[in-house]
């Protein structure tokens, strides 16, 4: 294979900082004391909180090593399948760390805040166009909090008609936090199986859908990379019942500029601009998760909302029918001042190109490597595509997780595994537009390599990753006897 | 586009590959009733160099783009960032790195987020704490809900009416589609909760109480605490200023079940209220209830220590309709932020930088009703407090922000309207002894 | 032994720019062109220039691949003798950065750029204060700018004398730029050595003292970090027959606010401000080394200088006898801010503290080690302490270089090796007062650790390098068929 | 301090070991008489937060704080910089690195200006570059002394007037003290190099001419070529706007044997001058006779590819008096910079904005003449041309300057006294079409 990225070198252990710790060190220049001091009363004062003292080079050295540890979309290619770990631009993180944004405070009122209020209404204004609705809030706080404000909005929308429901519907390709959110909103998720393509039957939603079912979650294109077909015939089986459709967009990286959600019968959808909109992930968040919906559930989207009034941009509270707040304030500003700056850059024609980039980086893959891996839905796939370890586990007793942890070594992050749940052993790649083709052959030929090497040699495989840092740690030694704090 | 690597042979050779001939034809599997029509009408893409243009015209639109003076807390802080936080949180492969579900090349940000849970234990007296939630309002929703869901028959949490009025209204939309039921705990005249109202209700499941409190007082957690094992509830303490346990006795010395609240005072901007960070503690026994993510110590299979996610059994990837939370990605970020900020202050910082809060609260609190506005409350608090103004303040203050970027307080009738007249007033340490005076002055004339 | 800093870990292959090279991609965005485009005449017109086509994230993940396999301070101890390689404060890079400094045009005017005038102006005269002396210019770019700059005003002020001399004294101590800055003036070296305990005798000054010597160039504390305590006697030599003495302060982190020396003979003296005062040495520059001089030669002083006049900052260029111009505008001026604001930082308690501390760091180790590795001056060092191999080469033939490689593999980087030449197998250890005494003493551990291995397993030392991303380099083979671009 | 680690268990468990007392008995060994009775006069230590607001406020007293317009270049030129070349070279293990005197634990820095190397050399045309000097005025100074020493008998070097002036006077300074010998080449009224004034003078080693002139002007150097090549005199090519390569041809490709210039134009700051970039450049002949670091490639023991600092042979820590120049640090952080820049605008980008540059002059130069103003010259120029002015001019600009951060141009006169009342300007691609515009109108009236 052409030469792989991964190789071994010098890190650096580093302890703990409380085993750093010196009494007496302090990393912080205090700010002089200008007024006199005043006491409180003793009962209300506590011992000063055991935080570890050090010198300033001792935190620069510490992060700076942990960090070195650590693999970023900047390391390598991050094919996390479900995630979209595009380029994630510098220049943004320039804009989020202007004064005026960084510095502002959420009670300086409207007058102070133009600015942001004017960015966050642009935004909601291209979210909406781009996914086809009517309106948009960025509030919610990631995905998972997006999909929460839209089944609280279904919910709401249901208590309004005057009769609450207690089902939702939930096909199996479902990420967790879709029947989770719906838990919380007291629905019961009745799951629904695929059909034998992948992707969902009208027929079967059809079989479960009933007066008492709220609606159904649907995720386009669903988690196994394919796009559902059948969506209108589906929306239409539960608009004709009552219920309401709602869909998850952490794939809108697929169709951006192809299909809007919103023309195709979807009536809620959240959005992950920390992936479809090139927000760094931050190592598990911030992200945020706004939420796009049709004239019929505009009233219940969350407050405060954005109007604009002859050029002044407001802050209004007063919808009747909302949900409410979902946010302490107006969701990860931060991050929505990113979002907005990528959508400026690419323009319509740079975002569906992303789109159809990441498609056809996706396929590419799918086509390369459906001999080497099995690929239990051969169809041409979107921005994903799904493969398993079947081959392998049949032949040499070599697991998905074998295969990820020896493509450490190879210097890749391993796809997402073991999701979506229906295929079992999954091996899912995102590899997302941002790549080229010279890193995905050398990604392609890492995994056709590491294929020969379950044949050759299973034991590297099993024993894997060789060169990195830690090896495999104790899970299920970690889970039993839990050690949460140090 | 320059993040798009892809260069027309590429996608020629790739397309062959793919049997495809132009990238339309990749969505040729997708029906055509169900694509757009429609283009996307957004404005053309821009350079890097008009993005910088336009976006400084949008900050300069927000009067944060000049040094501002800002006597506002209510729930976003203005601290001192010490410049090697942004510095190092900057570093690509803390920003760039997605949930560390493969610990072997994540254990920067395990072991960072491992850091941040055992600080925020000591900040708050815990024994567990979390890898963070969205913010200080969506920790509480969700310690009330552990509250109620563990609790065998009570279906009702009772909530300070003096707890951030957001948390309020976000407790209340998360609860409102279960069959639970909050209720409001009055206040008193001194400011403070009124404990012997709590006192007289029933079948709690929960008690949140904030302290300090919005209106800035310090609430007697001790009690709460008496109140809430008397009637087998859980206490929830909560906070919107993390900064005040440099300084007080933290919560869970004071026996809270569950402590949540806000982490943006540990360098964190206030970025016009987000991100922040969502704290969230328990002691041992809540361990399984607490919602996302949680890193633990493990040893690899060569016995050398690492970090994992662990107990993800109470997860959505896990246990999916079951699960405690539906909580994914969380503020993990904004969590390794506040480590490092933790790390750089330190136990001597910490204190220090609380008590010169509280000073400077104190003398802007002194040198206000010298300069004629009247103290509305008279018991204990951190860096914020609420005084009663005079007439024709509201327009004094509104010219204050906008000929001299000072921010005089927080008129509280919105969200308190008894409160009419009254401003919830902030010191922290990057108001000096000048800034003070000189909104006196201001005040008095 | 405490557990070391070094162990292995992922790292990436990175190949050269020009492999990732595809044609078509640019990693910049275009400016718009708003006027309309005139083309020059062709026979001026060239090709455009055979740069690399990469993607925004191509040219991201190379540098950032490219930086993981570096050592710096931030990653951990850098005892480089003569180097100083304290920690450099990042709060230095935000002042360097802002705009008022980073977009200032050099050209703009006195009036527009009083505030970067201020600040080199008390720049010089803080520089002054600490070291002793009249005046100073910060415009030298770096140490051995600085020694030119002393010497061509020695030469100068020969000349003005009328008779220009043609030698200068150099002790075989010194650093190499010093003879080659003589040598560019003209000057012949006359290399005296140092006495038995490693500072320079007045009898050997003596000797060789002549009306035909220009002076001497004396490094003080010099670089077996032992400080010159003859300086008087022989700045007296040198001074009674009409030379001047340069002072090559390099290791001015030795000895502030205990001698200044411009209080002890010397004329002119150069300062390190990548070293003594923080600023980062960026991987071989950019540095600073301004000159501080005396009455006698401050006449004598580059152009332009920076006055005072009622409180407005003025460049002057007007001096008669100045030496003329030795930088393209007012030298490092970025490298100057960041100094100013070290100084600021520290005041005068935390400078002595610095160097006090610096001392007893230097003085620790020297104690700790001399038993495991020879200390050919065993006297109180300053700054740092000089030892060599001789133990280990007569009895495992193990040498210098052979421990300073093995030094990478325990996670440190290896102190100065082979300077100063009089001491064969030099390991110069210069720890700075930044490192702390837990980092030390594992420094220490690991040196014993490795003297150990030299018994034990000598092959071990003689292969190091065995865990950095590269092994020892083959710079014969670089050397004889020099191959200088890809 | 924060940044000195040292506890005071610390200092006493050290000084136990090296047998001292206090921290002051370190230096008993220092004879009284050489000790300062003087303590350090300076401003006390300041707080990283009262660093900051000193440090704005001084900035701020500078024009550039604000957003300016600059039509000056003379040396500095105001291009843009991608975001993406400041963050990466902030990365420490690039800043906080030293010299890479030990490759294997550098090749980061190695492989990053071996990289710069190559680029140099494409984009001058060269075969060898160096890893930097410290300006463009150093390295023509370095470039004149190699001729000289090179050269068998003459021992002069002739430099054209329009070479920048600062060089010149550098050029000056370092040859003062040999037997080395510097004329100047007078230039002609069209703003050029008079090449038949040179062609005239005698026994020259080297013959330097900078093109772009300091006037803006392209000189002719395939000419100053041939009469180099009959006067057996080696040819220095020098420069100031780097940018310039972007368009037209390169001195390498018009047989300059030596380049020196200023890179500052690659993505480096202003910064009011420094530091900049000295790039210096040589056919394969001048090899041994380049001063300072050269980063060749090889293999280690093991086959590697590798990169390693050679040829050190010819440098001062090697030989001492004999060495080809004395520098040892030199601007490595900003030849990375450079190398990250080059990479990022690429082959494309750089042709296109060498382009743009000299579009927006042309327009410039087209504006001012319609505004009143005179050509001084009529010859072909990149981005950078003399225009005689009319009575007032200078009043007019320094108001511009004071009120809208306007700088129109740079004053002649103190540079070339023949050129009274001309002005040089500059336009890069960072002013707009509007700015342009904005200006002619402001000159106008
Ligand atoms: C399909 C899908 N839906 C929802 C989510 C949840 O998004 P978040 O992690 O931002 O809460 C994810 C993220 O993994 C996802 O892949
Ligand atoms: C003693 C001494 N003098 C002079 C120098 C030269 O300084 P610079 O590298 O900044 O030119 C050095 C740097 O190594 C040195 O150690």
């Amino acid at each position: 294979m052409t030469q792989k990225p991964g190789t071994g070198g010098l890190k650096f252990n580093e302890p703990q900082l409380w085993d750093k710790s010196r009494k007496g060190r302090c990393a912080v220049s205090l700010p002089k004391e200008d007024v006199e001091e005043s006491l409180l009363d003793d009962s209300l004062v506590g011992d000063a909180p055991d935080l570890p003292q050090l010198s300033e080079l001792d935190v620069v050295r510490h992060y700076t090593r942990l960090s070195q540890w650590n693999f970023g979309v900047d390391s390598g290619m991050y094919p996390l399948g479900s995630c979209t770990m595009k380029y994630n631009p510098k220049i943004n993180e320039v804009q989020a760390s202007r004064q005026g944004f960084a510095a502002a405070h959420p009670f300086s009122g409207d007058e102070a805040s133009q600015g942001a209020l004017k960015l966050m209404y642009s935004l909601e204004q291209f979210l909406a166009e781009i996914t086809g609705f009517e309106a948009v809030s960025v509030q919610p706080a990631a995905g998972a909090h997006g999909e929460l404000t839209g089944m609280l909005m279904i919910h709401k929308y249901h208590e309004k008609k005057g009769k609450q429901r207690s089902k939702i519907i939930i096909p199996d390709t479902a990420h967790g936090t879709n029947p989770a959110s719906a838990s919380l909103c007291g629905y019961d998720s009745i799951n629904v199986k695929s059909g034998p393509n992948g992707i969902l039957e009208p027929e079967a939603v059809k079989a479960v859908m009933d007066e008492d079912t709220a609606g159904i979650m649907l995720t386009n294109p669903n988690t196994l990379g394919l796009f559902e077909n059948h969506m209108k015939e589906i929306a239409d089986i539960v608009h004709a019942k009552g219920g309401l459709v709602y869909g998850d967009g952490a794939n809108m990286n697929a169709i951006m500029g192809v299909v809007k959600p919103g023309e195709i019968g979807i009536d809620v959808l959240h959005l992950n601009l920390h992936k479809t909109f090139s927000t760094p992930h931050g190592g598990g968040g911030p992200g945020a998760g706004p939420v796009a919906v049709n004239k019929i559930l505009e009233p219940f989207l969350p407050v405060p909302r954005i109007v604009k009034e002859e050029n002044i941009f407001k802050f209004v509270s007063t919808q009747p029918d909302t949900i409410g707040r979902m946010h302490t304030f107006y969701g990860h500003f931060g991050v929505l001042v990113r979002a907005y700056s990528y959508i400026l850059s690419l323009g319509a024609q740079g975002l569906s190109n992303a789109s159809k980039l990441a498609v056809l980086n996706a396929n590419y893959i799918k086509e390369k490597l459906k001999g080497t891996l099995h690929l239990p839905y051969d169809l041409p796939c979107m921005h994903e595509c799904v493969f398993n370890d079947k081959i392998q586990k049949e032949q040499y007793h070599i697991t998905t997780m074998d295969m990820a942890k020896r493509l450490l070594d190879y210097g890749f992050h391993p796809p997402t595994v073991y999701f979506p749940l229906v295929v079992d052993g999954a091996f899912m790649v995102e590899p997302t537009e941002t790549e080229s083709k010279e890193g995905i052959d050398q990604f392609i030929d890492a995994v056709k390599a590491i294929a020969k090497e379950a044949e050759t040699d299973p034991e590297k495989l099993k024993t894997a990753p060789h060169i990195t840092k830690v090896t495999r740690l104790d899970e299920v030694a970690a889970a039993r006897k839990p050690c949460l704090k140090g | 586009m320059r993040y798009l690597p892809h260069t027309k042979e590429d996608i020629q050779s790739m397309l062959e590959v793919t049997g495809h001939k132009t990238l339309e034809n990749l969505f040729d599997s997708i029906p055509q009733d169900l694509k757009s029509k429609n283009g996307i009408n957004i404005p053309e893409a821009i350079s890097e160099w008009d993005l910088n243009a336009h976006m400084e015209h949008l900050a300069s639109d927000n009067i944060a783009c000049r040094d501002y003076k800002c006597f506002i807390g209510a729930g976003s802080y203005d601290h001192y960032i010490p410049a090697i936080v942004p510095y190092l949180i900057s570093r690509s492969e803390f920003m760039t790195a997605y949930t560390p579900y493969q610990p072997e090349i994540s254990q920067g940000t395990l072991q960072g987020i491992y850091e941040f849970q055992t600080m925020v234990t000591h900040l708050l007296g815990m024994d567990i704490a979390t890898a963070s939630h969205y913010d200080g309002g969506t920790a509480l929703a969700e310690a009330a809900l552990i509250s109620l869901r563990t609790h065998k028959t009570a279906n009702t949490v009772a909530v300070s009416r003096l707890t951030h009025p957001s948390h309020r209204q976000i407790v209340d939309t998360y609860l409102r589609p279960t069959q639970f039921k909050v209720i409001e705990i009055p206040c008193t005249e001194d400011g403070i909760t009124d404990l012997k109202a709590l006192e007289a209700m029933e079948d709690l499941a929960g008690i949140c109480v904030q302290s300090p409190n919005f209106l800035g007082n310090i609430e007697d957690l001790e009690k709460v605490r008496q109140i809430a094992t008397d009637k087998k509830a859980m206490m929830v303490a909560s906070f919107t200023e993390a900064m005040a346990y440099g300084l007080l006795k933290n919560p869970g010395s004071l026996g809270a079940d569950i402590v949540a609240g806000e982490g943006q005072s540990l360098g964190i901007s206030k970025s016009f209220g987000g991100p922040g960070l969502g704290l969230l503690a328990g002691t041992k026994k809540q361990m399984r209830n607490l919602p996302g993510r949680l890193i633990g110590k493990t040893t690899d299979v060569k016995g050398r220590p690492g970090y994992v996610l662990t107990l993800a059994t109470r997860e959505q990837h896990i246990r999916r309709e079951k699960a405690s939370s539906n909580i994914c990605s969380n503020n993990g970020l904004c969590a390794m932020t506040a480590g490092i900020y933790m790390a750089t202050v330190g136990k001597i910082g910490m204190r220090k930088i609380a008590q010169l809060n509280h000073n400077k609260a104190i003398y802007l609190k002194k040198t206000l009703i010298e300069s004629g506005l009247t103290p509305a409350f008279d018991v204990p608090f951190f860096n914020e407090f609420v005084m009663k103004v005079p007439e024709g303040f509201d327009q004094m203050r509104r010219n204050l922000i906008e000929e001299q970027c000072i921010f005089a307080g927080l008129d509280l009738e919105p969200y308190y309207p008894e409160l009419k007249g009254h401003y919830l007033f902030c010191a922290t340490e990057t108001v000096s002894k000048e800034d003070i005076d000189y909104l006196a002055k201001e005040v008095q004339s």
